[in-house]
């Protein structure tokens, strides 16, 4: 064994996307294959859960956990990995803030189930419904089972630092992977525990090139039905609704960047308790109306606002989930 | 659990015009139901979506929100704000799956203690039979598995 | 072209024929298109609601029942008595106000296989008709020989400004739809007081002496004020003060001779209709002489001099509503 | 959420109000809650007593905050409004800074609205622990001293406005007087005399009014209106309209010869209340202050068409400026004074009286025009032809007033005018007079010996509502009459009373523009659109707008009397103002923190007092601590967070609501699978 400190990396309920955008740093995978022994990284190599549990407490330096806890699985791993790990990293915005699996919380896990098993989205002719567990004559074969809602890793087990985004930026993952290689050489001091790592102090607007000026909203649009989008206007003045003024710089603003209004994967500014609610309350102080019908009318321009200012954020908002998923 | 649900509702009141009529209801000892705790901000566009939102995830079954009259506000024009704040936040609200008669805005100049009363027992009506919210208290469980019971 | 729903009423064809011969010729150049109600009924006029109410409203009731179903282009029913407006319109109110009361109503129009719900109609009186749809301005333009030098007490009774359950009237005791309507004809109106005091309605048949009383206020303040003649829209106050005049005079020893026609007859004889087609004749107290001021061909007399105003200037009256001068 | 700081040391006082908080709610019970369950959010005493109001109360706290070194004070009892400043004082003298200490109200918002006692008390607790959670985040903060403007401006030249104005400028400081119309005087200028005393109004107000023309400290700006106001107490920027007189002040002698070789006449609807005419170039009376005529152009032939110019011609001092225009000034003024005066009622409404209709209907004004010696009829009392006397006046009560087609408020003077006009009538004509009312309201200073001598003057007082004022006789003697048809409610009876004239008192309104004027000043009105007081009985000509001031009519009816003590009064407010030098301000203020702001621009424009401002090099935002009036919307709008404001910080609210929801009742936590 090799004196390398270990390095991990868990893929929870999520899309992968963060696992892919550590590849995305080039040729640094070498830096890091350098100055770490990857001791367990499901999606690259063969390590098991047992060879995790052989291990002593500690025993890993860092691990980098994306994704949210959905099944019990998850949160076995959550545990395990929280006692084998020296620094736990909520890596992306599944395991920071609940990010899209999050959304689940809006329904009850019957009617997830319902809808991935017996609607047009599988194709199952003999309807097959999953259990739990499953008598075969080789033994009983069990699934993970759903929670009724998903939380993110801080909502199960104490997490060191976070680093937002969906996924996190490369350039901010080769940041904080040469600041760890740094710390290891003595060069550098740990941020205090809790901090956001890999993402800016401001939100997307500060690092935004389009001008900003006075906003009176007048009407919410989409973005496809403001053609020509003007390049150089702040997207939200445009009647787009841009989730940019809430959500954390570090991203160097690259949708609006590029004429895509934010919808806010960098989660809520510093500090901040509600991301949604951030969103209601600029939205609302700038529409450009007094009668409550006229307000009505522009507020239309937003079909789904649950859907628009909690897109990420729903499992880490206040009330983390909608009562159809909980309440009987 | 007693017979009657007796529901909590969290106030919030500007410093003018709505507390005022509170008070002036006190001082013409004008009976109402005792279901709303005030707090008083210092004007109805204080009020932060949040401040609702954690109300709610706190155990209260109703939030009641009160102003000056749209051109009577103190600071001239800032009730208009809460107006649209609070009809975005109800919009947002319903995908929460909280019913939107839950949260309830009501105009109250200072001379109209009578009339807050009675839009206080009109609320508390109103939330008594939409039954307790009961938002689960998330942080303080013990262990998640215990509180939720695992579905398949 | 303004169509309505007509509902002539049961005076039209009797006491009150000239107010019917002479909406007739003048129909043509108002441009009214009146669709009678086809087998319409009394309204049962200002006794039977006093005395039963449940088959007085399903009496009135079933004439709005078969109007509703007249599938006429329009939804306003037009009635020029007085007496037969109010309670059409008081059907049409109370049956929404006491939803019981418009319960047992439909249910004894269900026994002639009728149905009526409450607000499908509009009701209005014909002047407001003329006054607000046509407009005084049609009606000058339709005047050939303006009633220029006679002096005219306009009076609308108590019935059709109050209790006005829609609005409609500029004021409850001193409206001044009637009063345009007759300078608009080119006539010299007078300020009566008391154009809508009662005229006694039943009390001729129940206590005559109140009715004389009230008959003889009413004539002696048109002849205070010096009115040729009076003009109304009411056949029940036409007949009172018509009719009764007479007795009046005996009763109080006095000898009133005041005409009372309809407006209608006056707007006929001002479009240039000879007065017997506008009914003219019919009346009991002649309008002879009256019209003798006006006399058909008589030349219009000379324009009395204008007189230099003196004394304290009149505040400026109220806007009108409806653009009357 | 960063955890609680260590927890400073809290006290926590709940008073009885004698019995008022007591008798409802157990005080003891939540004492000792305190006590016990508040312990580990920093509550380390917990008393009641009495009065905690009272100085003992007082010293109470004192005494804690030094020997047990609090450094926060929560005390439950009243409403803030009321002893927030005493308690926060109290803190003051023991040492600790006055914005630590909080009022929680237990008696307006609990003892004194609820009945049961268990749930009063618990809601009481939870209140209690509320206000402790929210102090523990409190600040230390300092009021913040701004200068004070010494110059005054008044709104409005009526006798409320003049006494104001004069009791400041002889006070030493400087006045903007501004008035609408050309002169100053407002409706005291159209009365003949005056009640009780029966002085000629013009001989007891024109001496003010010429103090106030030539007072060094005044400056008038007459026929002129306030176009728009910002800023806030101490530092108001105003911008008056001076409206063209097309007449130079300077050269104007005020001899008058213009006004006489004006060829056009035309009726004037305001000063001579529609009864009398005035000329195109004109000034209002005689006695007008200042003295200088206006040309009231719509109505001046050579605005119309170019021609005549006689009064051009006729001047000898060549006054007359045809192409002068409207003037904008702009003043810099620390307080306002509102007395802006009253509208009538328009007496047309009441249509059964027939005023409009009927020629010898007049109202209250007309007939004071008539009786003044400079009106119309020089004084004489006739009827609408201006020449025959009448033989017999009705006055008729309460036109507009205490009915609820139309006013249900009592204007208050109309009786005391009614009974002066019956004095009047039979002074000058000796005829017979009735009067009409439904209560006679005769309660100031000898107002009701003056009732007594128009009784013992044969007035004839008839107790009744007027049901109408017709020309319909019914009866010879009636014939050429107006009848007055009456219930005699002292008699049972109706009754027909012929007369030859009528006087109807009518009542006063509200300024037809009153909420457009309250918006501008930043003050609301009451229901009926009279300005509102900070409070009808301790305070009533002060609004809720600091620096902002109102006297006379124009916060409900009243006679000269209380209208010149209303003017006396907010001059001396505006003295002790004034004499402070500056004005403290209340520290709650938002700020921003520039770190996080990302210059978003979403709070821009959302401040009405243009507190906030953009940095364009530096992208950020700043709020101006001066103008900030700490509203709070820019802290809850922002949507990084980076706005936080003083004295209800975030922090604070959310504690605050933790601290209110911990005695909900425990029902079944969480989920009901």
């Amino acid at each position: 064994m090799s004196d390398k400190p270990k390095f991990a990396m868990y893929w929870a309920a999520s899309c992968g996307g963060c696992e892919i955008s550590v590849l995305n740093i080039g040729e640094k995978i070498l830096d890091v294959d350098a100055n770490f022994d990857i001791a367990f990284w499901p999606v690259a190599m063969d390590a098991k859960y047992h060879d995790v549990e052989a291990l002593e407490d500690g025993a890993i330096l860092l691990t980098l956990w994306n994704g949210g806890i959905r099944t019990d699985e998850n949160e076995h791993l959550a545990h395990l990995l929280r006692r084998k790990s020296k620094i736990l990293v909520a890596f992306g915005s599944c395991a920071t803030e609940g990010c899209v699996p999050g959304l689940a919380n809006l329904s009850p896990v019957s009617e997830i189930f319902d809808v991935a098993f017996h609607t047009v989205s599988t194709d199952n002719p003999n309807n097959i419904h999953p259990v739990a567990s499953f008598e075969v004559p080789e033994g009983t074969l069990t699934l993970p089972t759903l929670r009724p809602v998903l939380k993110t890793l801080a909502q199960v087990v104490d997490v060191d630092y976070y680093m937002p985004g969906c996924p996190p930026e490369p350039h901010q993952i080769a940041a904080v992977i040469d600041l760890v290689i740094q710390v290891l050489q003595g060069k550098a001091q740990l941020p205090p525990k809790g901090s956001y790592i890999g993402c800016g102090a401001s939100t997307v607007c500060d690092e935004c090139p389009r001008e900003r000026n006075v906003k009176h909203i007048t009407a919410f649009k989409r973005i496809q039905d403001v053609a020509p989008l003007d390049p150089n206007l702040c997207i939200l003045e445009q009647g787009v609704p841009c989730n940019g003024p809430a959500t954390r710089s570090g991203c160097n603003s690259r949708c609006p960047r590029v004429g895509a209004q934010c919808i806010g994967c960098y989660g809520p500014a510093e500090g901040v308790l509600d991301y949604g609610a951030r969103l209601i309350t600029a939205f609302a102080s700038v529409v450009d109306a007094k009668e409550p019908a006229e307000i009505d009318a522009i507020l239309d321009g937003i079909p789904d606002p649950t859907g628009q200012f909690y897109r990420f954020n729903l499992a880490d908002s206040l009330l983390r989930a909608s009562t159809k998923a909980w309440k009987r | 659990m007693s017979e009657k649900f007796e529901p909590v509702i969290v106030g919030f009141t500007c410093n003018w015009c709505s507390y005022r009529a509170a008070d002036a209801a006190g001082t013409a000892r004008i009976k109402y139901e005792p279901n709303v705790r005030l707090i008083r901000l210092m004007c109805s566009g204080r009020l932060d979506p949040t401040f609702v939102m954690k109300a709610l995830a706190g155990g209260a079954d109703g939030v009641l929100i009160t102003g000056c009259h749209p051109g009577d506000c103190h600071y001239i024009e800032q009730n208009y704000k809460a107006l649209r704040r609070f009809m975005l936040l109800r919009r947002t609200l319903k995908g929460f799956g909280v019913e939107p008669e839950r949260i309830k805005l009501v105009w109250a100049s200072a001379a109209e203690g009578m009339k807050l009363a009675h839009e206080i027992d009109a609320f508390v009506d109103e939330v008594r039979k939409l039954g307790p919210l009961n938002w689960p208290k998330w942080e303080n469980e013990s262990n998640p598995a215990e509180v939720l019971e695992v579905t398949a | 072209m303004n169509k309505y729903i007509f509902y002539p009423g049961c005076s039209m064809e009797g006491s009150a024929r000239a107010y019917y011969d002479s909406l007739k010729v003048i129909e043509g150049p108002l441009g009214l298109e009146l669709e009678e109600v086809n087998d319409w009924n009394c309204c049962g006029a200002t006794e039977y609601l006093s005395i039963n109410l449940i088959p007085a409203y399903s009496l009135i009731a079933r004439n709005l029942a078969l109007a509703a179903q007249q599938n006429t282009e329009t939804k306003t029913v037009m009635a020029p008595c007085s007496a037969c407006y109010l309670n059409l319109e008081k059907a049409d109110y109370y049956m929404a106000e006491r939803p019981a009361l418009g319960e047992k109503v439909n249910e004894a129009l269900a026994a002639g296989g009728l149905h009526y719900t409450p607000g499908s109609l509009e009701i209005r009186h014909l002047v407001d008709v003329i006054i607000n749809d046509i407009g005084l301005e049609t009606v000058k333009a339709k005047v050939v020989r303006p009633l220029t030098g006679l002096r005219i007490a306009p009076y609308l009774g108590c019935m059709v400004p109050r209790p006005d359950y829609q609005k409609r009237w500029s004021d409850h005791e001193h409206p001044s739809e009637l009063d345009d309507l007759m300078k608009a004809l080119g006539a010299e109106v007078i300020d009566f007081p008391l154009k809508t005091a009662c005229c006694g309605g039943h009390m001729t048949q129940i206590g005559p002496e109140t009715a004389y009383e009230l008959i003889r206020r009413l004539v002696s303040g048109a002849e205070e004020f010096k009115a040729d003649i009076m003009v109304t829209v009411c056949p029940m106050c036409q007949m009172n003060l018509d009719a009764y005049q007479s007795e009046t005079n005996r009763y109080f020893g006095t000898n009133f001779h005041m005409p009372i026609v309809f407006f209608t007859q006056l707007m006929a004889v001002a479009f240039g209709i000879n007065p017997k087609e506008a009914g003219f004749g019919l009346e009991l107290t002649s309008a002879k002489d009256a019209l003798a001021h006006i006399g058909l061909e008589a030349p219009t007399p000379a324009a009395a001099p204008h007189k230099k105003a003196e004394g304290l200037p009149m505040p400026k009256a109220l806007p009108k509503k409806y653009g009357g001068e | 959420m960063s955890d609680k700081p260590e927890k400073p040391r809290v006290g926590v006082y709940v008073c009885h109000c004698g019995s008022n908080i007591s008798g409802v709610v157990d005080v003891e019970g939540v004492r000792d809650w305190a006590q016990e369950h508040l312990a580990k959010d920093g509550v380390v005493i917990s008393r009641d007593y009495k009065f905690m109001c009272s100085s003992l109360g007082q010293e109470l706290i004192e005494k804690d905050i030094k020997e047990l070194g609090l450094e926060r004070v929560v005390v439950a009892a009243c409403s803030p409004h009321l002893h927030e400043k005493t308690f926060r004082t109290a803190s003051e003298r023991a040492g600790l800074n006055p914005y630590l200490t909080e009022l929680v109200s237990i008696r307006e918002q609990v003892s004194w609205v609820h009945t049961d006692k268990a749930v009063a008390t618990e809601k009481s607790k939870s209140l209690v622990a509320g206000t402790v959670e929210r102090v523990v985040y409190n600040t230390a903060l300092e009021k913040l001293k701004v200068p004070i403007n010494p110059n005054t401006l008044v709104v409005g030249g009526g006798i409320a406005g003049i006494q104001a104005a004069l009791e400041i400028a002889n006070g030493g400081f400087h006045v903007y007087l501004v008035e609408r119309e050309p002169s100053i005087g407002g409706h005291m200028a159209q009365f003949d005399k005056t009640f009780p005393t029966l002085d000629c109004s013009a001989c007891i107000l024109t001496p003010r009014m010429v103090e106030a023309g030539y007072h060094p400290n005044i400056t008038l700006l007459t026929w002129s209106e306030v176009m728009s106001v910002s800023g806030y107490v101490g530092n108001f920027n105003v911008t008056i309209k001076k409206k063209a007189r097309f007449v130079n002040e300077e050269l104007c002698t005020g001899c008058g010869i213009c006004v006489e070789k004006c060829p056009q006449q035309v009726v004037d609807e305001i000063y001579e209340a529609g009864i009398g005419h005035r000329k195109v170039v004109y000034t209002p009376f005689a006695q007008a202050v200042p003295k200088y005529p206006v040309i009231d152009a719509p109505n001046c032939t050579f605005f119309k068409n170019g021609k005549c110019k006689a009064c051009e011609k006729f001047c000898p001092t060549n006054a007359i400026d045809f192409a002068q225009q409207d003037e904008y000034l702009n003043v810099e003024v620390g307080n306002i004074i509102l007395a802006t005066g009253y509208d009538l009622f328009d007496a047309r409404r009441v249509t059964n009286y027939g005023y409009g209709r009927l020629p010898d209907v007049f109202t209250s004004l007309e007939f004071e025009r008539m009786c003044n010696a400079s009106g119309p009829t020089n004084g004489e009392i006739t009827l609408r032809d201006g020449k025959t006397k009448p033989k017999t006046v009705g006055v008729i009560h309460c036109v507009g007033s205490r009915d609820k087609n139309f006013n249900n408020y009592c204007s208050s003077i109309c009786c005391m005018q009614s009974l002066k006009f019956a004095h009047l009538v039979k002074e000058r004509t000796g005829a017979d007079v009735y009067e009409f009312y439904i209560d006679m309201r005769t309660p100031m200073k000898s107002y009701d010996e003056f009732y007594q001598r128009v009784l013992d003057e044969g007035t004839l007082f008839v107790r009744g509502k007027v049901a109408e004022v017709t020309n319909a006789a019914r009866a010879e003697h009636e014939k050429g009459k107006l009848i007055i048809q009456v219930e005699d409610t002292l008699i049972g009876k109706q009754r027909r009373i012929p007369v030859d004239m009528v006087v109807l008192s009518i009542g006063m309104e509200p300024r037809a523009d009153s909420k457009q004027t309250g918006q501008l000043f930043g003050i609301s009105c009451s229901a009926d659109g009279w300005y509102l007081e900070r409070h009808p009985k301790l305070d009533p000509v002060s609004t809720m707008t600091e620096g902002v001031f109102i006297a006379g009519c124009a916060s409900g009816p009243k006679d000269i009397p209380a209208s010149v003590s209303q003017g006396a009064a907010a001059a001396a407010r505006v003295l002790d103002k004034i004499l402070q030098k500056e004005v403290e301000l209340e520290p709650i203020r938002a700020s921003v923190n520039e770190a996080k702001c990302s210059g978003c621009r979403i709070c821009n424009n959302l401040c009405p007092f243009n507190a906030i401002s953009f940095i364009d090099d530096l992208a950020i935002t700043r709020i101006n601590p001066a103008l900030c009036q700490g509203c709070g919307t820019c802290v809850a709008a922002c949507p990084a967070g980076a706005i936080n404001g003083t004295g209800f910080s975030n922090e604070q609210i959310f504690a605050q609501i933790d601290g209110i929801l911990t005695l909900a009742p425990a029902r079944s936590a969480g989920v009901g699978l």
